[in-house]
């Protein structure tokens, strides 16, 4: 007998994963970019023509002074300073982007934001959510399936659907590891295998990010183009979001094919991804002459997004693994359990039965051997569209 | 030192295996023999083998739709491979330093690179399919896998040492191509040769038919 | 015929020469071929891939025929060929492959997969691993010289008939004629106005022909089932008795295997090259009609459609003849979308028809035909094997479309459309 | 110890370019890659000022701070120099530099850098001094041969000045010195373009806000 407790609590667990997801996206963006921002403001790129637009939208007639040094020893000190607003644009005979800047106005500011934001409070949020999902499993446990594992199956995935979501898993796995050794070597890496071993680790790591990062785009086109229909959101995504996914009221909220928190892990995959892809566009290609200024910018965003996927992802992995009993089924062999849908995708599951596509695993064969896919004859509409 | 093995005498060692291997598979498969087909001909077979040897590089067209995701990854795969096994910059340099003995034109390393993203993409969606897909999974044992698994070992150690700036990974790199010259010959890796032979025994065979194989 | 598995073993590892050895080799199990087989894109099941159908043969040519095999077996890391395999893939050798060779065209690779099948089911009937209505049919056709039990009695009767129809005798052990012609036992039997078609046809061109009253069966189960003692003896039964007419053409009927039989695997069979040339009963009419001896009339305006049979179209060759003559009289024939070198199989080729146990299996898989059919909307097809047809008209019944589609032979139809010659 | 530091006199400098020339030649620095390089500001105006710049060996170096390998180090003489060795060629050190000194000998696609090159103030690498490998990754140590940074003893105009910083500030300090008060009574010498003068705020409006 399954106690009370458990019952009560284990859907509602679950779901308070995808909120907690929601809240950490929200949180990390407000958390990081306005430090970046306060800094950006405080930046006074000279530019005589918007001063004076400024100046004929205020009616102000008075002359404004522009900071500028005459003298050698003034420009040498502003130079010394770092202080790129004193400063007019300059020519010069070397060739090279950004070269004719006397001062990279921005440089300094990403340097703090790299080393005192991005840095610390990425490697608190990664560390903290395998803390949370660790916490979690030894307090909560694995969420079952109530109803125990049936004799019949649903086809969720198809064999199409199941390599694009394993691509793109390698390849993101691939991805955070390497940029998670760049991020956070020089603090744990070095004191341990040596400037050395840290270098040749390093570089393979960059090499192989850089290589593999134009995959991601791919990878993240083909699951847009497959999965987007069933992630758009529809009327009981409201209720499940208003309910917490199920942690107020203390029960699984009815939903469909995906919930309202996987839709929302998909629209996150979606814009994050797309964010990590062109800010990483535009890194690994300097041959197009963008500066350092956007390279910057990118990388920061770059930086941003991926800490918050991949303690997305994390929680992602989570659930689906040992988290809790049956979801890895079907993208593992394509079917998944009937129990399980009707404990989580309640609407899908009841749509399936009526429409008679319940399968028993003996027809399903030796783990999902048989595929009801079109070429078999059997046209199974894939479901949730 | 160990590099020094792996860039010397490992090197020749796994190179003349793989030589002498791929020669002896050949025999091994020719040894036996084919009895002559008495039947009267309608045409020759050679134009046949030939013919079939070329056509089999593109798929029949009522195969595009339900194999198409095995022919795009298997295409990506097998042209990507091809492009930067014997077009990159270095494999140019050490196939002519060990090799040849005269090299050619590279690609320009950007292509290098798209080159071998299109075999990553590719040879990751085969492998995938592999997994997912009940016939494949049905079919593959564990030749297929150990020979995929090490092509992208040899790809990705490829790929780490991009920079071309430490020598160690260069080592990982050959060492990695060394195993897998090693295994090559004795696995169905084998098919980069023999499907020369199966195309135009099936080719000669269907032609003298009056077929098109 | 005595079996015995060790010997079966031994036979199948006789039939392993450079060509299977090489397709072994090339395969890397891509699975493309599956998407060719009409048994598998019908149930979906992977068990009925092309190339799964020949593992047993596969481990016992890496066991015996590769080096890494023979130290995997001595290492007991590849598993001997057991009689359980055998016993476990007769289905797959016998009930789901009608030899249509369909996957053979599309392997990557080049491996001619049918080629190897052949001569796997060498191995498994020697072992005795066969399904019963094959062997009965072999049995039959080596005692009384048809699978179906045809004797020479039956056919005199048949003859009867025809003759009455025609108002002609029909030649019977004429020597030194052109043309010898052989029928297979489902034309005598289901069909008999192919008989009376031919010697209409002949009349009217002016082909001189016999029968022979000892053989008359151009079918051959010895290919069928696999066994080169059985085929052999069959394909010299049709010789000797060419050769003692003293003929110079020997006529394949519309039957698939009876072509492959007498046409391509024969001389291998029995060893040596005939004294006489073997041409498919369409060949030599689209000949005629070429030379202007078979002179046709009346084109109908009914749509129509042809049914390429495998061993005579994709593993025979005699692809633009049958095209020929049917656009003489037809002005509406249309091709099923895949056709030809390509065509989808009836179902019931390679021995399947004469095996009763695989019929649920065949009328499953007829559905890629049905579907063919249903999106060419036509509602006459017209084939060239008596057996394709008897396949066909089954499983038209079957899936209750028997009402809408009507089944033709092609030399019947042309038969239809004969201009009397004038002498 | 001696801290070694750059000065550049954009009263003296004359944009000749000198220093460039004698670094690139000297370090034998490949192709693409400008350790040195002289700015101009208001080119042709009045006011027109030109500065020498190259590493500037900060205190508390940005590239030092951010690299993701550790490959910095501040030698005795308060020089920023780095480890090719290490160096991986990611190029945020090029993002953190306020002075746009370290260079890549290649900005091709996929960030294909190669290793980070920049100014040694002569003075090599972390490999043995002179040796023919350091020269190769690293150019010239003159330093160790007790010379200065080719550039500032090229100088025509002795507008760069190289050395040890006290020393520097004592030679600058004599030129203001000897240039005496018009110099400090900031653009006497020359026009005064301190102010920018507003001169077209009197025009007239075409249309209504």
């Amino acid at each position: 007998m399954r106690s009370m407790e458990e019952t009560r609590w284990s859907p509602a667990a679950t779901n308070c994963f995808h909120l907690f997801w929601i809240l950490l996206l929200a949180a990390s963006t407000f958390l990081v970019i306005p430090g970046g921002l306060a800094r950006a403001e405080g930046v006074e790129i000279p530019n005589p023509g918007a001063d004076l637009w400024r100046e004929v939208r205020q009616r102000d007639a008075t002359p404004v002074p522009v900071p500028a040094p005459t003298t050698g020893i003034d420009l040498w000190r502003e130079v010394r300073q770092r202080n790129a607003a004193a400063i007019p644009a300059g020519t010069t005979q070397v060739s090279g982007t950004d070269s004719a800047e006397l001062i990279n106005a921005l440089g300094d500011q990403w340097r703090r934001f790299r080393m005192e934001q991005l840095v610390p409070y990425g490697g608190y949020v990664l560390g903290g959510m395998v803390l949370f999902v660790a916490l979690f499993y030894f307090i909560r446990g694995r969420v079952p399936i109530h109803a125990g594992v049936s004799n019949k199956v649903l086809f969720r995935y198809s064999v199409y659907e199941r390599m694009i979501h394993w691509f793109i898993a390698s390849i993101f796995l691939f991805q955070a590891i390497t940029g998670i050794f760049l991020l956070f070597g020089r603090d744990f890496l070095i004191p341990v295998i040596g400037h050395g071993a840290f270098s040749l680790l390093a570089s393979a790591s960059k090499e192989g990010h850089n290589l593999f990062g134009p995959l991601f785009l791919l990878a993240l086109a083909l699951i847009f183009v497959r999965f987007v229909r069933r992630n758009i959101y529809e009327k009981g995504d409201l209720t499940w979001l208003l309910r917490g996914g199920g942690v107020i009221g203390k029960k699984h909220v009815p939903s469909n094919f995906f919930n309202m928190g996987e839709k929302s892990m998909f629209w996150l995959l979606v814009f994050a991804g797309g964010t990590l892809v062109v800010s990483g566009l535009i890194l690994i290609f300097p041959n197009f002459g963008q500066g350092r200024a956007l390279m910057g910018l990118s990388h920061a965003a770059h930086g941003i997004t991926a800490i918050v996927m991949t303690a997305v992802i994390i929680g992602h992995i989570y659930i689906g693994s040992i988290g809790m009993e049956g979801a890895l089924e079907g993208m593992k062999t394509g079917y998944c359990d009937l129990n399980w849908a009707r404990e989580h995708h309640d609407w899908w599951a009841q749509r399936c039965e009526n429409e008679d596509k319940i399968l028993s695993r003996d027809q399903v064969g030796r783990a999902g051997v048989h595929s009801p896919e079109p070429a078999a004859g059997q046209v199974v509409e894939e479901s949730g569209k | 030192m160990i590099g020094d093995l792996i860039d010397g005498p490992l090197w020749y060692f796994s190179a003349a295996v793989f030589l002498l291997g791929v020669l002896w598979r050949v025999f091994e498969i020719l040894r036996a023999g084919v009895a002559r087909d008495l039947a009267p001909p309608r045409a020759g077979g050679s134009a046949g083998a030939v013919r079939a040897l070329f056509s089999r590089f593109l798929p029949r067209r009522s195969l595009v739709k339900t194999g198409k995701l095995q022919l795009i990854a298997g295409y990506m795969f097998h042209l990507g491979l091809f492009a930067l096994l014997f077009f990159a910059a270095p494999h140019v340099d050490f196939l002519e330093e060990r090799v040849t003995g005269f090299g050619w034109t590279p690609l320009p390393h950007w292509a290098f690179i798209v080159a071998s993203e299109v075999a990553f993409a590719g040879l990751l969606l085969l492998l995938l399919y592999r997994l997912m897909h009940p016939v494949t999974r049905l079919l593959s044992s564990a030749d297929e896998y150990i020979g995929s698994v090490l092509v992208f070992v040899v790809m990705l150690t490829g790929c780490l040492a991009l920079a071309r700036s430490f020598e160690v990974l260069r080592l990982v790199h050959l060492f990695s191509a060394e195993l897998l010259l090693v295994y090559f010959p004795f696995s169905n890796l084998m098919h980069a040769f023999t499907f020369v032979i199966s195309r135009s025994y099936t080719g000669a065979n269907m032609a003298r038919k009056g077929v098109n194989a | 015929m005595n079996e015995d598995f060790d010997q079966g073993l031994e036979v199948l590892n006789g039939q392993i020469d450079a060509r299977v050895s090489s397709y072994f080799s090339s395969c890397v199990h891509c699975g493309l071929c599956a998407e060719a087989c009409l048994f598998y894109t019908e149930t979906g099941d992977p068990k009925y891939t092309p190339i799964y159908k020949l593992e047993p043969m596969r481990r016992l040519w890496f066991q015996r025929h590769t080096l890494r095999g023979k130290v995997a077996k001595r290492l007991g890391l590849s598993k001997e060929v057991t009689r359980q395999d055998f016993a476990d893939w007769e289905e797959l050798v016998y009930d789901s492959c009608t030899m249509c060779g369909r996957c053979s065209m599309v392997c990557p690779v080049g491996n001619d997969i049918v080629y190897m099948i052949r001569r796997e089911r060498e191995g498994f009937s020697k072992a005795g691993y066969a399904p019963e209505g094959m062997k009965a049919a072999t049995h039959r056709a080596l005692t009384i010289g048809s699978p179906m039990g045809v004797t020479l009695k039956t056919l005199r009767a048949v003859l009867v008939h025809v003759e009455k129809s025609v108002g002609r005798p029909v030649p019977i052990d004429l020597k030194g004629v052109d043309y010898m012609a052989l029928f297979s036992s489902m034309e005598i039997v289901n069909f008999p106005e192919y008989i009376e078609s031919l010697s209409r046809i002949f009349d009217a061109a002016g082909v001189s022909w016999t029968i022979s009253s000892e053989a008359f069966e151009a079918t051959n189960s010895g290919i069928q089932i696999g066994n080169r003692e059985a085929a052999a003896e069959l394909v010299g039964r049709v010789v000797n008795a060419a050769e003692k007419l003293g003929v110079k053409y020997v006529i394949s009927p519309e039957c698939g295997h009876a072509y492959m039989a007498i046409r391509w695997e024969g001389p291998n069979l029995i060893g040596r090259q005939y004294g006489f040339e073997v041409v498919h009963i369409l060949e030599l009419l689209d000949q005629l009609r070429s030379s202007g001896r078979l002179k046709l009339k009346d084109k109908t305006d009914t749509p129509l459609t042809l049914h390429d049979p495998c061993q005579i179209v994709r593993r025979g060759g005699v692809i633009d003849q049958p095209r020929n003559l049917l656009n003489e009289v037809a002005s509406r024939f249309v091709e099923m979308k895949d056709h030809g070198d390509m065509n989808w199989c009836c179902g019931g080729g390679g021995g399947v028809s004469a095996n009763d146990r695989a019929e649920p299996l065949r009328l499953k898989v007829f559905q890629r035909k049905k579907r063919q059919i249903e999106e060419l909307g036509v509602d006459t097809m017209v084939t060239m094997c008596a057996n394709c047809r008897i396949i066909l008209e089954e499983g038209l019944e079957h899936y209750e479309m028997d009402t809408e589609v009507k089944m033709k032979s092609l030399t019947d139809m042309l038969a239809e459309h004969l201009e009397p010659s004038p002498g | 110890m001696a801290r070694m530091k750059f000065y550049c006199d954009a009263e003296r400098c004359i944009e000749c370019n000198g220093c460039v020339t004698a670094c690139k030649n000297v370090n034998e620095v490949p192709w693409g890659v400008n350790r040195r390089r002289v700015v101009t500001i208001r080119d042709g105006e009045p006011g027109e000022r030109s500065l020498s710049v190259a590493c500037m060996h900060c205190s508390d170096a940005p590239c030092a701070a951010v690299c993701p390998v550790d490959c910095f180090y501040t030698t005795d003489d308060g020089l920023v120099l780095h480890d090719k060795d290490i160096c991986i060629g990611c190029g945020y050190c090029f993002y953190a530099c306020p002075f746009g000194a370290p260079q890549f000998p290649a900005d091709g696609a996929f960030a294909t850098r190669g290793k980070m090159d920049k100014c040694t103030f002569c003075a090599g690498g972390p490999l043995e001094d002179n040796s023919a490998e350091e020269f190769r990754k690293y150019g010239a140590n003159r330093l160790a041969e007790g010379k200065l940074p080719l550039c500032a003893e090229m100088c025509a105009t002795k507008a760069l000045l190289a050395g040890d910083a006290d020393i520097v500030a004592d030679i600058y300090r004599k030129r203001i010195i000897n240039r005496g008060a018009s110099v400090l009574n900031r653009g006497v010498s020359y026009q005064n373009a301190t102010l920018r003068s507003p001169s077209g705020l009197s025009g007239r409006a075409t249309s209504k806000e």
